[in-house]
């Protein structure tokens, strides 16, 4: 199947649930298990999380950008902010590496992006924004795995 | 949403639902870590049978509240989560923490320690 | 409360779905009623399943845009589309008529939006789209009629 | 989602599920209307107690299946619709098809009627 949509909101917290219902939503179709749901839902969270917290502060009226493209059984998303950008990408991707340790933020965001993607970029320019892109595909039916 | 509930031998059961996010794990965490200081916490059994959803904002709560128990030298144990949330758990090192078993033998198995000391 | 989302997608009848979820999703913070939350989607859906089937018929690459504020406990919504236009407006809105009795619709999709909507208006111009506007605003608390 | 029963005297029971919108009716469609037509059905009963939603798609195709109904004269009962969907249907003049009871008591109703012609 095709299907093409963007979903874009201002950066306050409640959006995060939003921003996955949609993507789960949008992904139905598909027939991906379980398992496959929430790896992908849980890619989604992150990014939207830190596009929210890290790119803007919780500004309330700066916009958070998903776009995201099926093809057959393959998803590719990109979430975008035009925020305050990351300073040194490879130390961001470090697991614990993290710059609000006194939000209890774990430094696990890209760690869990990267390992539940298939392939996984990040692109930012420091005051100008932060662009992840990640690929999922999901795979074809095996009977036992299938959520209904 | 998040139950707590603290027993005789100070050990703090927190029963999650629904989905742990950033946005909910600010809306308990102070609930939590107050229930930790004043309750006289040794330990917390986090019971996330029920937890739909989890990123690693959980990560973070569960750290945390880590955190506030060393100076009781107090221990962490993850009941039941889903196979997403225990890879996550394992990413960050808190694959050691996670049993499949009830609350009761999870307090069992607190208790006992607790015992020994 | 402040919110505002933007969602776009492709006109295929499988984003009816989506546009509903994502909405309800969008509205659930106000903490609406069980009626107001089926009244709201059922809005959104006939308006949306309008642009599709009307609008672009089914042409799964044109898009439909939804976009949405909330104020308080208002929400505004527009729901629009660059397809066929509507040749009589007036005409369109009355009861039971349909351009598309062979599809089995009803003509009841414009009665209905009005209905549950607090105000509604429609602008649209052959050859270039429509877009439909609508307001509804959400009851102040009653212990009784609470979801949660 | 639609379960299709065909019972003894010629009565369809269509048991809905879900979300009946435009996509659905057009997936559901011909399935329910070829049972119609291959099963010598006289009456029809839509049960809609388990019906998440439903827009003006539901209009149009319980309209459709009256149509399909015209010939043998038959008749259609709306057992159990979301107070939502009730107001749909009298918006669409369906008001007087519709039913609080159970499918027996339905059943009972139709053949009764049935019965005697
Ligand atoms: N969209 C973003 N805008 C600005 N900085 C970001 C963004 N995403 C990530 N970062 C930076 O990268 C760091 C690591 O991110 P991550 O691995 O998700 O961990 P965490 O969110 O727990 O800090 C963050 O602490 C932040 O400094
Ligand atoms: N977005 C749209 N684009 C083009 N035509 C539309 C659109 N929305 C409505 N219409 C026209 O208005 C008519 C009445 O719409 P409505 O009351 O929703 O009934 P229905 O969808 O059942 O036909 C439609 O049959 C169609 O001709």
């Amino acid at each position: 199947m095709k299907n093409e949509m963007t979903l874009s909101f201002v950066a306050i917290e409640e959006n995060e649930a939003l921003a996955r219902m949609a993507m789960t939503c949008f992904i139905t179709p598909l027939d991906p298990t379980i398992e496959e749901i929430s790896e992908f839902k849980t890619i989604v969270s992150e990014a939207v999380t830190n596009a929210i917290i890290h790119g803007y502060e919780c500004d309330g009226k700066s916009q958070v950008t998903l776009h995201a493209v099926i093809d057959d059984n393959k998803v590719s998303m990109t979430i975008s902010d035009e925020g305050a950008g990351i300073f040194d990408i490879e130390q961001a991707m470090e697991p614990m590496f993290t710059t609000r340790p006194f939000m209890e933020r774990s430094g696990m965001g890209f760690t869990i992006m990267e390992s539940f993607s298939d392939r996984l970029s990040v692109e930012s320019v420091i005051g100008r924004g932060t662009v992840v892109k990640f690929e999922k595909t999901f795979s074809p039916v095996t009977e036992t795995s299938r959520m209904r | 949403m998040a139950d707590i509930e603290i027993i005789d031998n100070g050990i703090l059961i927190a029963t999650l639902r629904g989905e742990l996010d950033n946005h909910e794990a600010n809306r308990i965490r102070t609930h939590i870590s107050s229930s930790i200081f004043s309750g006289q916490v040794r330990s917390v059994i986090w019971n996330l049978e029920g937890l739909g959803f989890m990123d690693s904002a959980g990560i973070g709560l569960i750290l945390g509240r880590m955190r506030d128990l060393v100076p009781v030298d107090g221990e962490t144990l993850i009941l039941n989560p889903s196979s997403t949330m225990e890879k996550i758990f394992n990413f960050s090192g808190l694959g050691s923490n996670i049993r499949r078993c009830t609350v009761d033998q999870a307090i069992g198995e607190i208790g006992g320690v607790l015992h020994e000391k």
